[in-house]
């Protein structure tokens, strides 16, 4: 796309601005409640809005399906996205170059922390099994990885990494309910401060509804959303590694695929 | 698998009963001709481009033929006529004819008419030879490139405007759309003529030109390349310029044509002769250029109830499929057209969706058939309107269909946005991957209710067979047997454009489709 | 609900404000373009936003669904709809008031007027069948209705009924691409003008993206949307034909549900 | 129809083998009572309340006689010496028995400890009709409003505020749902007490309290009322209360639980004995109460991959089967759990699911079974989330499950919105309505992918269970043979609260309930 061209929404034709909007408002179903409808999207600044449908999804709740246009565009090129950009060294590769820089096993360790049970996104990660075909880090003879599964306390984790000196710590958090991973992941990076090892080991957070923007927010060094592999994770470890140890720049990473 | 349901024999006995319907049609049919088949038959000449006003000039010229008396002895003829007066090249030769007094043309000495005949047969013949080139490069590509596994999903492009249909066309396809068909302005069924060059005003859908044909075409093979999956392209061969949009689709390489005996007579109300003696020039067209036909069925039960008019449905479909034969279209090349379009919320749909479908395939064993989506009791709540479409998407793949067309959540609104059509090419992969073989894995019994339905729809349409064999097509039509639509024989639109045929009657095209095997 | 509360969207819980939304960007899926999908919705006044899904539309479009709350309120008692309110008498009832009260039948034409050929919702009006098991008006004795059919001129549907002198002319618009049926139904309203008939007979526009309110707007008399019985039609217009005759006040409607 | 796939010998021969695996597991439950049964016992009597910092008195009590060491004479026993000690009111017994010194109480002569438990069982018997006269009052309101056809249509509310639920469950109910399920807090199964009173803040879930329980039944009470059709309610009987939650939902005349003989083992590191024993009292109390229990295997492949543990599943839910049948649960009350959790990227899924459900279907022919849609592969693409959930409903309509849980398009993000569930049950009415019966209207071919696969299911599922016969439960579930999760037998939260029962062990419950026909 042409450089500073603004970037708005496409329905049917480039650039008409058409969007779809689903919501339920606390009113019986009416004439009146669909004008109502149409103002909210109103509201909202949207213009032609077409309240196509009016569900009775109770007695007293309406379902609404609109389509509608919006004036909005938005500038491509400034949009900033801190975008964790990782090229990989493929699984021996990765070992060889621990074996021969680090000269000892990177070790990490990870959990689902605070109430979390879903351990199926870290286990993924640190397992042996892996992750769409992606050996976890359990699986790399130059990592050594420590599961704690679920429900661990944020200190008791960072408790058990400091113990081993831990260089990275993983926590993975999915249930997102009123922001419950926020709030525990902020709790996580108090905890790190107070037993001083923030600066020390790499911080990464990661589930479903995380991203790397995120996560620098909160804190961490780096944040890993939906999707993610093992391999990315143990690359990226390793970078940190390196460049703690002063052999590697800050924020380098290598070039190509892994084979 | 489709159960039996019926006999062999009593499949059979309807075939029968299908080509002793059309038979008379075809005394009438080989009787006549129309402008339209006369304007195709100039535009292979090469006759292209349009007027000052605008109009085509193959309009100009057939009109002039008519206005004269002489059309009944075909273009083709005047054309050669042109020639003989010296016309160094298609649009010459218009120009020639329209000045000259027709009316008062002395006849040619016999040989000379038997020479210039000749000479004009002779460039049929190359022009012919020219087409079958073109179709082969559109064979070679889908060689090289080979398609999706059937049910091939097909989607409707209809923003009204080319160049946005190649975009969206291109999205479709990307996101694993194997038909892209660009539908046609509202109404251009009506207009006897079919408008020239790139068009980028519609309304409901981009008018049919051949130029579109070929932009849309270009855009989908150089798709196809970099998808390696050749992605097909369809029109509308309907309404006044049946045939000629058939030719200019043959041409520009198209790989399909919703192209149905009655659906001009019954949804446009088009003069039922015309459309009779149209629909054949243009299936033989499709015949030659290995073009698949898709037929309309399905819109028999938009205005007519689905669970009542089923019956209508396979009726129709041996009566197109007689005509489609006749016309030299081999089974391959038959997408019979049928739908899931009973009321969703009756009780059993799906049972009746699947009696209904599997009917179908019982009869057409060896076609690709063209399975319609809901649109009909389509709800503007889109998720409902989506549960609604996945459950056609089983059917289709539960049947084998050759062609299915793809359901749009906002089917009930407006024509599909890029991201409807999105969500449906994931939905229908995703039911397509998870229940391919489906038929192989359960009987159906014959003692059920899909069993005994299919038989109970199945007496009924061989009935109707039987009526309009006794009464004839036109009285069926005439009693609104299909769709709940009625016409008559001299009534709707075009039949001022339908002519006896003289006796000297040259249509070198029609000479070479014939006999081609 | 209490008067004068002014009403949010309900997602989870009372007034939380959540809708969903999703939009086509002509971006290529990307961190980035994600980014983008949340400037979009924060534009939009929206806040918490979340991009749910980022879908590979096309190789240069990426569709996505998102979650996010609204400071959007609305005041219920302030929204204004010209509601229709048609409280109807049965098929028999109504036959025999036309007969007592009309003394001759009530003329109606109706068509599917301008390009637009969908039949199947004038039909349902005035065919014999009807709609959804209530009768058209063909079978009301006391009505004599004209179906022209499709693709009919306003012009032509108004010189058809004026010969008639009708006392009431139906239109309807299904296809509503880019606006064709307002601007069609326009174009009919002038007509009727020229034509003089629009202050002498009831004019009803009919379709499924037709309101009462869009009617009202457009210069008919009343609006039909989806859903619309025989039955509420024949009971307008022959309260129009009263009211016109001076036997009956305007906008008066008949209690009770028809038997 | 489900097909045969595997003989009725093969059946019964998995059945002896669960009968062999559970019946050393019995030899243990006899011989142990833990605190969460004891404050069962407690409640049963009508110990209700909290103490001052909030803790439940049957916690209060309970610890106390454990701290004392005499808990393993039971609660009862204990319960009855208050009221020898002149306890007025069961909140008097607590208070007078957490002031004695009980280790050092003096044994009553034999005579008076006779006469005394005599007074106690009467007491329980008591408790137990009242206990009766609840449920029949929820079966006459059953009668009175008939629930809709199976499968019946099960979701959940989660907004953690019990309020809210009240009003999402009335909603869900208006729009078409059979059954209620309030989804508790996270972690509220690693609570050893059962929170008191109302509650208005939960994540993901709102606490399982019996006051929640009561409020929740109250407002579908009224609700089933206005639809003329009642409306099931369920919650969790699981974790470390198992057995206490089981009283509280049949004394507020619950409909359902989810109830597991393993999934607090696996999924909640819950002791292994610990849950072995609460979940025989708990069915017991089911059982009595005509609470249907609905099984967790669905749990495991969300955890492990659905294609390769499918036999985990079989496996287990004989295994839960019997445990169930041992506490006296009868079939139609064994909402045996399974899902449809098969990647939905790979081919044949609707193929595969079929045959899974077939399968149990096959294995479980009385039982209602709860069918759980797809949660694991879903995606936050709600379109495609929808539509993959339709392919549930179809699986559970066609393989005549009794409760089939709601698939939300929001499952991937949040837990469900009032829409979504509309959305869901729309779509599950649309399907149901349309493919009821289609079980009937097909024979499975035994030559096909699904028989084979269900074949090959079953045989792996019989290699487990004779290996949990060989080796013992424990040892399979030390070696992550479930769920791929591995537990020990002493490990795990709330060994602790486990007691061998003494000699003189005295529960006049359950006493009633095992004699209970
Ligand atoms: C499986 C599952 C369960 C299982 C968990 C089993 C287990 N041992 O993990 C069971 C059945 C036990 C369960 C229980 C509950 N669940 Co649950 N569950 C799910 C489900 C279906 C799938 C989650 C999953 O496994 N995804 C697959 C993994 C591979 O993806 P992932 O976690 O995103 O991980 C990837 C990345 O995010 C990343 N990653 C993740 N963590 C980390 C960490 C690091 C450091 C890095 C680098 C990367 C990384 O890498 C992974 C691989 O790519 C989801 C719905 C869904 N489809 O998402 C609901 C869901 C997560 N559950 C939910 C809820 C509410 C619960 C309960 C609280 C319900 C209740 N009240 O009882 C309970 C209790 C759980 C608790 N206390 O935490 C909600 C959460 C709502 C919200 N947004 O807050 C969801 C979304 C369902 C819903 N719509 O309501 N659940
Ligand atoms: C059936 C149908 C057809 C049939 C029409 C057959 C016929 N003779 O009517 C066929 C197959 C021929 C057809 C063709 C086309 N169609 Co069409 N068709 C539909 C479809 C599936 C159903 C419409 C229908 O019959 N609804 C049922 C009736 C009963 O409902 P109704 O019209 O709303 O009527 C009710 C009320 O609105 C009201 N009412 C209606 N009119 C009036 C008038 C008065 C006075 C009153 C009081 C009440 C009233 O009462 C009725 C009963 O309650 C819709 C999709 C859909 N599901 O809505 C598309 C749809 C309407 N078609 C569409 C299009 C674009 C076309 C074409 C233009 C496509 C093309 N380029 O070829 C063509 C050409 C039509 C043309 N020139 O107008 C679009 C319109 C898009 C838009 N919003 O502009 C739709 C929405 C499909 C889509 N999503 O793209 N179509
Ligand atoms: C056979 C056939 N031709 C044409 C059309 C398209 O309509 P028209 O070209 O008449 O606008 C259809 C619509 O479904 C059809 O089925
Ligand atoms: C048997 C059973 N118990 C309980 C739960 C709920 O989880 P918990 O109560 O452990 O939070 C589930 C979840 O699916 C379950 O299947």
């Amino acid at each position: 796309m042409a450089a500073g061209t603004p970037i708005r929404a496409y329905g049917d034709r480039r650039d008409d601005g058409v969007i779809q909007l689903s919501f339920t408002l606390p009113v019986p179903l009416s004439e009146k409640a669909k004008e109502a409808a149409k103002l909210f999207c109103q509201k909202l600044g949207l213009t032609e809005v077409k309240v196509a449908a009016a569900e009775r999804a109770a007695d007293n709740y309406t379902f609404f399906i609109a389509y509608a246009k919006t004036h909005v565009a938005l500038d491509w090129a400034a949009i900033d996205t801190p975008e964790l950009v990782i090229k990989k060294l493929g699984f021996d590769d990765l070992n060889a170059l621990i074996e021969k820089e680090v000269g000892r096993r990177v070790v990490v360790f990870g959990a689902c922390t605070g109430t979390d049970t879903h351990t199926v996104g870290i286990d993924a990660i640190l397992n042996m099994k892996g992750f769409s075909g992606d050996y976890g880090l359990e699986r790399y003879p130059w990592f050594e990885a420590f599961n704690l599964g679920s429900q661990v306390p944020n200190a008791e984790l960072i408790r058990r990494a400091a113990l081993k000196n831990a260089d990275a710590v993983l926590v993975s958090q999915v249930v997102t309910q009123r922001d419950v991973h926020k709030d525990n992941s902020r709790q996580f990076i108090e905890e790190a401060k107070k037993a001083g090892v923030d600066k020390k080991m790499t911080l990464l957070l990661g589930g479903p509804r995380v991203d790397h923007k995120l996560a620098l927010e909160l804190g961490f060094h780096a944040g890993f959303g939906p999707g993610t592999k093992p391999s990315d994770v143990a690359n990226f470890i390793v970078h940190q590694v390196l460049q703690r140890m002063g052999k590697e720049q800050r924020g380098q990473h290598w070039e190509g695929e892994p084979r | 698998m489709p159960g039996p349901f019926i006999s062999d024999e009593q499949v059979a006995y309807a075939r029968t009963l299908a080509r002793d319907i059309t038979e008379p049609i075809f005394g009438h049919i080989d009787k006549h001709t129309t402008v339209s088949v006369e304007r195709t038959v100039l535009r292979w000449f090469g006759v292209e481009g349009v007027g000052a006003m605008g109009a085509p000039l193959v309009n100009l010229m057939v009109d002039r033929l008519q206005a004269a008396g002489v059309l009944n002895r075909g273009a083709a003829y005047w054309y050669g006529r042109a020639l003989k007066m010296g016309a160094s090249s298609p649009l010459d030769a218009v120009e020639r004819l329209t000045a000259a007094p027709l009316e008062k043309l002395a006849p040619l000495p016999a040989a000379e008419e038997a020479a210039m005949k000749d000479e004009v047969r002779a460039e049929a013949r190359a022009a012919v030879a020219e087409l079958k080139a073109r179709v082969a490069k559109r064979n070679a590509l889908r060689e090289e490139f080979p398609m999706g596994p059937a049910p091939h999903k097909y989607v409707i492009v209809a923003t009204g405007n080319i160049y946005d249909d190649v975009d969206q066309a291109r999205a479709a396809a990307q996101a694993g759309a194997d038909v892209i068909a660009v539908i046609r302005s509202t109404a251009q069924s009506l207009l006897d003529y079919v408008p020239h060059g790139a068009t980028t005003e519609g309304y409901g859908g981009t008018y049919a030109t051949q130029e579109n044909f070929r932009i849309m075409r270009e855009a989908l093979d150089d798709e196809s390349k970099k998808l390696k999956r050749y992605v097909q392209l369809t029109n509308y061969s309907s309404g006044l310029c049946m045939a000629e949009i058939a030719f200019a689709a043959a041409w520009e390489r198209l790989d399909m044509l919703l192209n149905d005996a009655m659906y001009g007579i019954l949804f446009r109300d088009i003069n039922l002769r015309r459309t009779f003696i149209d629909q054949y020039f243009s299936r033989r067209i499709c015949a030659l250029a290995g073009i698949i036909i898709n037929t309309g069925e399905d819109n028999y039960i938009t205005t007519a109830d689905a669970y009542d008019a089923a019956h209508t449905v396979i009726t129709s479909q041996f009566i197109n499929e007689r005509f489609a034969h006749r016309a030299g279209l081999k089974d391959w090349q038959l997408g019979i057209g049928h739908s899931y379009e009973i009321d969703p919320h009756r009780p059993d749909t799906l049972l009746l969706e699947l009696s209904q479908a599997m009917l179908v395939r019982r009869c057409f064993p060896d076609a690709p058939l063209k399975y319609m989506p809901p649109t009909k009791h389509k709800e503007t709540d889109i998720f409902f309107s989506h549960a609604y479409d996945v459950m056609a998407d089983l059917v289709a793949v539960w049947t084998n269909q050759g062609i299915q067309l793809l359901g749009m959540m906002t089917e009930a609104m407006h024509t599909p946005l890029l991201a409807d059509r999105y969500v449906a090419l994931k939905a229908a992969s995703y039911i397509h991957r998870a229940a391919k073989g489906i038929d192989r894995e359960f009987t159906v019994r014959e003692d059920g209710l899909i069993a005994n339905r299919a038989r109970a729809v199945w007496e009924r349409a061989v009935k109707l067979l039987e009526e309009c064999k006794a009464d004839g097509m036109v009285a069926a039509i005439g009693r609104g047997r299909f769709g709940d639509v009625k016409r008559t024989e001299t009534g709707g639109k075009g039949l001022e454009g339908v002519l006896e045929r003289a006796k000297d009657y040259f249509n070198p095209f029609l000479e070479e489709l014939e006999s081609a095997k």
